[in-house]
């Protein structure tokens, strides 16, 4: 039972968040949890890649982007229904990060950065050229079809429950991952990437795996998002801002663990929530919030969860 | 014969690193590596394991032309090495360490049996009381131990030693000693390369020594440390310090 | 599609080219000296532009003559920055500084939206164009694009001729054994993030005389200086320039022959097919 | 400078500039000595620290009109009263007016003054003892609102919160159609009424929403009026060059406005969009000049139309007439100029517009509220600047709230869509009037577009309203001379 | 009194101690020599000299001065002078401007240009390829400009690590040649890091022999280089 207590943390922390607007009943209850929620499900998705194999993705909500244009495509045009067209956007992005893989992830630190900077610009470039896709305008998706899962009340309802469930299996899977043969290979090449090939570690196909994993996520969230907005367009499916808060999320709570995300993407979002409706800082709540990461990057940089695990070793079983 | 390095050269730019090295290496021996700083020792291991792949000749390991095979592939196919700078995975455990090697290594373990052999490793190197410590707070002799822990968790057929005694004191050198000679006697091949010279002259079945990426030498320890040759590498030339005095005196 | 509009379009793209250059100089030299990619590039320019409009609207200096006091107060702003953000972290893993230069970013453009809003400003500065035939190049892009070359020739001047920019290129090579020739290598370290602050702020401060301004417009040049410094190596201020040059001449023709709205396509692909199949730049880098 | 009010903070800060001891803390890190980097280092994070809340609080102090969080501004001489359920009929009721703005980001500014004028019309409102209604219930407004931060992600959370937690009686759009499209998916779910303003798109009145009305003219008519202008100047000008920003808004705009060009006889030698943060056009300047149009039409927001504006007069472009989105009307578009001369643009709305309780009368129409001319005076004293078609916008959304529920005599949604449904009203704003048919329930079809052009006058710059003809300040000037 | 004085240093990486308790003394104008084995702790002795590792215990004193605190650029500016191990040249800068930054220390750069042309004297080899990039010559030559950039520091004290690795032999000549020069017209004192033991001895006034992060035993070059414990300690024969 020991070993599983890393996980049973964070699958609470999960839980309990998922079924605060039952408690509540509150629809604002249950929309406050969905932006933390998927925060989460984003940030533990990325901490595959960023966490535990070391390559810094300044781009990756692409997939997320990449994800939600596909889905919403199938779901508006073809008139796939909601579920099909999550698939056909974690597809995609899984698509995606597959070939990126066998190209970008060649390149390490600052270089492998930049060009997911570069990847997703280009992609957002793309998108608005795409006339299938809508150009810039993007593409809306008429209210009516709400009407297929219960109505718009219900569907919103329906796509808490399926975030929430993504979620989770994020966390699950970021914990299997983790204590797995796999996911051990990964921490090797975060290491050091050319002892880990001495020892065996079949450093490139690695890479693109726990690439392809952490784009799976947000590509099935990406659609879940648009689908709950209503519409699509390139600037908000491929934001370059989101894509470093969620490298913040995961800085945040402790890069490489289980529970880090899940603590950053919640605390950061929270914290977020409270400078924006802030009396003093709502002006000025950005600065604020800069100030604030760069006192843990100076001071905290492993996060929180790798402080508390340096900081009491004994921890580390706890922590996972 | 387990390796066959042949006519090996590795250019890096306009220097020669490794100059036309061949030798072969039967199973079960020791085989030392000598030369003085900058001869191109571990460039020549960097060769076999396929870190680099070499500018022109071949290396044979086990009947397979593995040149130009990546360092992972030849790894799982018998071949286990440690770096002369140690390179621990920090952030990782000594139990985690050892069983990368033994997951990713030869038999290609699962997690489970890889935790029970990385078991009987670390307590074969002695480092039984420090599982759960991370392997970026060791000390060096205890890197170096963790090290070859990795490397014999794969259970190769070759392990390539880099300069495993560098930085011991007399007591963890003798007990490392220990160690290598018992990993002999498990009938695993080893090439190492040391710079304790008494050390090595014990332990090695033969001995080749490098000088400017070129061999100068392959024989028995008693052989090899008569070699004029030898001497003048690791001494220097007596005649060429004296040139210096006569001149001066002129 | 005829000769004068390709000629005028690569005119317009070359000029602008310049000052793109500039603005990627302060980038790529803070990288080739201290391996930082400096995230709050683009906020700097626009602190820049904010500093020439400013003193252009409120004192009525020319802008030019302002943009000498901006690039001065660049290096201040620059040195501590680095003093603040950049020296606790500059041995750290790259994901360390990329975000500790990031809050910086957050820093400035919260400060800066809290006081300027995101309008746009203009400052209202002309020359007169230059008209030959064909082509109409307007004054104030010619004397950015003249000046953008200057302040090149300035820093060229600096890095090779001066002692300080010596050292600069010291520490850049071989921080160690500068340390060791008796190099203080802290204060060069500030020194040369505060000139590659002021190059960006010289940049945002050009910028301000041709196009309009916002706070959130660097933004735009920040990733333009990416795929600058990309193109013309890390680390190389020179290649940068000429990453610059290449820069505007594809965003200039580009739209002669395509959509507009494929140049930063264009760009982006460039930018990633550059470092995956020459990561050293089309002019080479520094040695690592 | 376009924003008094923003001015004051910048003066505010200017004393929290580092102060010469502050200075020489930093002077200290320069010669920085081994051993007291780390404390050199909590010295600068707290002083880091202090500066942005000495900022912060600066930055309250003179931006703010919309003040604590929730943004409740309770109506001068109300007692706040929490809750619309607890006031018994007949009594006192404070409605609760649910909104987001964008206090950072992108649509910082015109956000801020659709705020604005929407407050100056509770305020009005409120002054005046609020709205009686026939049972003698009185009612008064006070408005909640949250910073969206110009982005999609938190608007649904932000309105949900509005629509239950705050429990707002009625909802205001954010500004801009793609945060009014996720806004509306939460207000029509609640069955709240939403009146949109600044979300001039018409994808969002497409979508089947039963409760959501659109105060701005829609996109697909914001440059035809141009097209009718450009034909009563000059029929033999006949090539149009379309160069528009790549958005949601602009390119709706131009996709009708091509159309409609097209079906009256024009050749469109030119149509193509510009990603929306251009900030050079001489690419497409250049293309335009060899595409050799007589008319320019297009532009985006302010920052790329005046940029595009300022580039076309420093290229020398031979067209005859130019006008843009956005950028014009914007009182700080005079800052170009010499550039700005004969640049013209469709508005929501001018101050110099006309239109009065007589002419609604004459139209069959109904009016409520202040004049153009009271409207902006009241701005004026209130924010210190000329209000422009957005602060405008958000007044009359709540005038036209104001409307309904007088008219339903009622404060229940059914009751208040149907008056809205039923509207013919005319306000300082112009006509409104709503679409009732199922697809595009919602959009505006009365309100019409004036088309403003910057003229010379007396030494500086003016704008003039040049179009509708019957509306019209001055005669427009055509061709555009060089 | 000693140039320079180490008295029971300790110190090394993180938590691992390298040096334990060294004590080292070098005389003005002398040549001093330093063997031992690899890993002996040499490099890392000299690291802490020059201040790129702080002492954990003991300390480090210069001319007179307790130096043991100092940042090595506050070092060299009094004169104490690293030529390091592995060259460490500014390989993208022409061998005049290496030169030219060897002269940082305010004393020696009012002297730089004499100074310059004292070492094209010394390597005449310099002189020939002043306008080439450093990063572009053989190892010997580079290894003729560490040295050199270093005198044109005008150290009190120059500090030498291997300064014969990987040089072919004739190269070595020249080296050693022109830091005997070097100590006998300008009267340099040199701390030597050599690999070749005997031709260190050679040249070599005293020379101290460390193993393990302590001295073993030192004495005068002549006296080393005839003990017999030393041959055995270098070829364990």
């Amino acid at each position: 039972m020991k070993r599983f207590t890393g996980l049973l943390l964070s699958v609470l922390a999960v839980i309990v968040l998922a079924v605060i607007p039952l408690i509540s009943g509150k629809a604002s209850t249950r929309e406050a949890m969905f932006t933390i929620l998927m925060a989460i499900a984003l940030a533990s998705s990325l901490n595959m890649l960023l966490g535990y194999t070391g390559y810094v993705s300044f781009g990756h909500i692409v997939f997320f982007g990449v994800g939600g244009y596909a889905g919403f495509y199938t779901l508006t045009v073809l008139g796939w229904n909601l579920w099909l067209s999550m698939l056909v956007g974690g597809a995609t992005a899984a698509l995606l990060a597959y070939l990126l893989g066998k190209s970008i992830l060649r390149l390490r630190g600052a270089y492998f950065a930049l060009a997911t900077i570069g990847v997703n610009e280009a992609m957002r470039a793309l998108v608005n050229n795409m006339d299938f896709l809508g150009g810039p305008i993007g593409m809306t998706m008429k209210f009516s079809v709400y009407n297929e899962y219960g109505g718009a009340a219900n569907a919103l309802w329906l796509v808490y429950w399926v975030l929430s469930g993504i979620a989770l299996l994020v966390v699950i899977v970021s914990y299997l991952v983790k204590r797995s043969k796999f996911g051990l290979g990964l921490m090797a090449i975060r290491e050091d990437e050319d002892a880990a090939e001495v020892m065996g570690v079949r450093a490139p196909s690695a890479k693109t795996w726990s690439y392809v994993l952490s784009a799976v996520f947000p590509g099935l969230i990406g659609m879940l998002f648009f689908f709950k907005n209503g519409n699509i367009e390139p600037g908000d499916a491929f934001r370059l801002h989101l894509s470093i808060e969620l490298i913040v999320m995961v800085m945040l709570g402790g890069f490489g663990t289980v529970l880090g995300p899940v603590l950053g993407a919640g605390v950061y979002q929270q914290l977020r929530k409270l400078l924006l409706t802030s009396p003093v800082f709502k002006n000025i709540q950005l600065a604020v919030a800069g100030v604030l990461l760069l006192l843990i990057i100076l001071f905290i940089p492993t996060g929180a969860v790798g402080w508390l695990r340096r900081r009491f070793p004994r921890l580390r079983r706890v922590l996972e | 014969m387990i390796l066959h390095v042949e006519n090996v050269t590795k250019q890096f730019g306009g220097l020669t690193a490794v100059d036309n090295v061949t030798f072969s290496l039967e199973g079960g021996e020791i085989l030392g590596l000598i030369g003085p700083n900058g001869a191109g020792k571990t460039t020549l291991f960097n060769c076999i394991n396929g870190v680099y792949t070499p500018t022109s000749g071949r290396v044979v390991f086990r009947d397979e032309d593995i040149t130009g095979k990546r360092t992972y592939d030849i790894a799982r196919r018998g071949m286990a090495r440690t770096h002369q700078i140690v390179r621990p995975l920090n952030d990782l455990t000594v139990r985690e360490n050892v069983i990368v090697g033994a997951c990713y290594g030869r038999e290609g373990l699962s997690l489970h049996a890889a935790t029970e052999v990385a078991e009987d490793v670390i307590e074969f190197v002695g480092l039984t009381d420090r599982v759960e410590m991370l392997a970026g707070s060791l000390n060096v002799a205890q890197k170096k131990r963790l090290e070859m822990a990795r490397a014999l968790a794969a259970n190769p057929y070759l392990l390539l030693l880099d300069e495993v005694l560098a930085g011991l004191n007399t007591s963890e050198v003798t007990s490392m000693l220990d160690t290598i000679r018992q990993i002999r006697d498990r009938g695993i091949t080893i090439i190492m390369i040391e710079h304790i010279m008494h050390a090595i002259m014990n332990l090695s079945d033969r001995i080749i020594v490098l000088n400017y990426g070129e061999m100068i030498a392959d024989g028995l320890p008693d052989e090899v440390a008569q070699n004029p040759q030898v001497i003048e590498a690791y001494l220097g030339d007596e005649d060429l310090a004296a040139k210096i005095l006569e001149e001066e005196r002129s | 599609m005829n000769l004068d509009v390709l000629i005028a379009s690569a005119v317009d793209g070359l000029l602008i080219g310049f000052v793109y250059g500039v603005a990627a100089m302060g980038l790529t030299l803070i990288f080739g000296v201290m391996d930082v990619i400096n995230l709050a590039h683009g906020p700097l320019i626009a602190i820049g532009m904010f500093g020439v409009y400013e003193i252009f609207t409120y004192v009525g200096m020319n802008p030019y003559l302002a943009l000498i006091i901006v690039a001065v107060v660049g290096l201040a702003v620059g040195v501590l920055v680095y003093f603040v953000a950049v020296h606790r972290v500059i041995d750290a893993p790259p994901l360390s500084s990329l975000l500790s230069t990031f809050s910086v970013n957050m820093m400035i453009i919260g400060v800066g939206t809290a006081i300027l809003t995101t309008s746009a400003y203009n400052v209202d500065f002309s020359l007169p164009s230059l008209d030959t035939g064909p082509i109409t190049v307007t004054g104030t892009r010619l004397a950015a694009a003249l000046i953008a070359v200057g302040v090149t020739a300035l820093l060229y001047a600096f890095l090779y001729r001066t002692r300080s920019g010596k050292y600069i290129r010291a520490v850049a090579n071989n921080r160690q054994a500068a340390e060791l020739m008796g190099i203080p290598s802290t204060r060069i370290l500030a020194l040369a993030f505060g000139i590659g602050t002021m190059l960006a702020m010289t940049a945002g401060g050009l910028i301000a005389t041709i196009l309009p301004i916002n706070i959130l417009a660097g933004g735009t040049y920040e990733l333009k200086s990416f795929v600058i410094v990309v193109l013309g190596g890390l680390g190389n201020p020179l290649g940068a320039l000429v990453g610059g040059l290449i820069l505007g001449l594809i965003e200039g023709l580009v739209p002669v022959f395509m959509k507009t709205t494929w140049v930063p396509v264009l760009e982006f692909g460039l930018f990633i097919l550059i470092l995956l199949v020459m990561p050293q730049g089309l002019f080479g880098r520094k040695e690592s | 400078m376009p924003y008094v009010g923003t001015r004051s903070t910048w003066l505010l800060l200017v004393p929290h500039k580092p102060k010469p001891t502050e200075l020489d803390g930093n002077i200290e890190l320069f010669c920085i000595k081994e051993g007291t980097v780390r404390r050199t280092y909590v010295w600068t994070a707290l002083l880091l620290v202090l500066a942005l809340v000495m900022a912060a609080c600066g930055g309250t102090s003179g931006t703010t009109e919309t003040t604590a969080a929730p943004n409740t501004t309770a109506a001068p001489g109300t007692t706040a009263a929490s809750g619309t359920t607890a006031a018994p009929s007949g009594e006192m009721k404070t409605l609760k007016i649910g909104f987001t703005t964008s206090i950072t980001g992108k649509y910082n500014t015109e956000s801020t003054r659709q705020d604005n004028g929407l407050q100056l019309w509770m305020d009005d409102v409120n002054a005046a003892g609020g709205i009686t209604l026939s049972d003698g219930t009185v009612l008064k407004f006070e408005a909640v609102s949250y910073d969206d931060e110009s982005n999609k992600d938190r608007v649904q959370e932000l309105y949900t919160k509005l629509a239950t937690d705050d429990d707002a009686d009625f909802l205001i759009s954010p500004y801009s159609s793609g945060l009014t499209a996720a806004s509306a998916v939460i207000a029509e779910q609640y069955g709240k009424v939403m009146i949109t303003t600044g979300a001039a798109s018409d994808s969002v009145y497409t979508q089947g929403y039963t409760g959501v009305y659109q105060v701005y003219t829609p996109s697909s008519r914001y440059l035809t009026s141009s097209v009718d202008l450009l034909g009563s100047l000059d029929p033999s000008a006949k090539k149009i060059a379309f160069v528009y920003e790549n958005s949601n808004f602009s390119t709706g705009v131009a996709e009708a406005a091509k159309a409609y060009a097209e079906s009256n006889g024009y050749e469109v030698v030119l149509y193509e969009g510009y990603d929306p943060d251009t900030q050079d056009f001489s690419a497409f300047i250049n293309k335009i000049e060899a595409s050799g149009p007589d008319a320019i039409l297009g532009g985006g927001h302010f920052q790329d139309g005046s940029a595009f504006a300022r580039q076309l007069y420093e290229k020398k472009i031979p067209v005859k007439f130019v006008s843009l989105l956005v950028a014009p009307p914007e009182p700080s578009f005079s800052e170009l100029g010499d550039a700005a001369v004969g640049v013209a643009g469709p508005s929501q709305w001018e101050p110099l517009v006309k239109f009065t309780e007589d002419a609604a009368m004459a139209a069959g129409a109904d009016w409520i509220g202040l004049t153009g001319d009271e409207f902006v005076a009241e701005y004026q004293a209130a924010y210190g600047e000329e209000p422009s078609y957005h602060a405008a916008g958000g007044y009359a959304a709540g005038l036209l709230l104001q409307y309904a529920i007088q008219k339903a005599d009622s404060t229940d949604a059914d009751a208040i869509k149907a008056a809205l449904d039923a509207t013919n009203l005319m306000t300082f704003f112009g006509d409104l009037k709503f679409d009732t048919s199922p697809d595009h329930h919602g959009l505006q079809i009365g309100h019409d577009m004036v088309v403003v052009q910057w003229q010379k006058a007396d030494g500086g710059l003016q704008k003039q309203i040049v179009w509708p003809e019957s509306g019209a300040t001055a005669a427009p000037l055509y061709p555009l001379g060089q | 009194m000693a140039l320079l004085e180490v008295k029971d240093l300790t110190s090394g990486y993180g938590e691992l101690q390298i040096l334990w308790g060294m004590n080292l003394e070098v005389e003005q104008g002398k040549l001093t020599a330093l063997v031992g084995s690899n890993g002996a702790g040499k490099t890392t002795l000299l690291r802490a000299i020059v201040g790129q590792l702080f002492p954990w215990q003991g300390t480090v004193t210069f001319d007179g001065r307790d130096v043991s605190k100092l940042r090595p650029y506050t070092k060299a500016e009094l004169g104490l002078i690293m030529v390091p191990e592995g060259r460490q040249l500014f390989t993208d800068m022409t061998v005049q401007e290496n030169l030219e930054m060897g002269a940082t220390p305010k004393h020696s750069r009012i002297h730089m240009d004499r100074n310059l042309a004292k070492v094209f004297d010394l390597f005449p080899r310099l002189r020939e390829r002043a306008k080439q990039t450093a990063g572009t010559m053989s190892g010997g030559e580079q290894q003729m400009l560490a040295v050199a950039r270093g005198i044109m520091s005008e150290p009190k004290i120059l500090i030498i690590d291997e300064l014969s690795l990987g040089l072919a032999p004739v190269l070595t000549l020249d080296l050693f040649q022109a830091l005997r020069r070097l100590q006998r017209e300008e009267g340099t004192t040199i701390l030597l890091v050599e690999q070749n033991v005997r031709m260190a001895l050679k040249v070599s006034d005293y020379a101290y022999v460390v193993s393990e992060g302590k001295v073993d035993f030192h004495g005068p070059s002549s006296e080393v280089e005839n003990n017999p414990a030393v041959r055995e300690a270098y070829l364990g024969i």
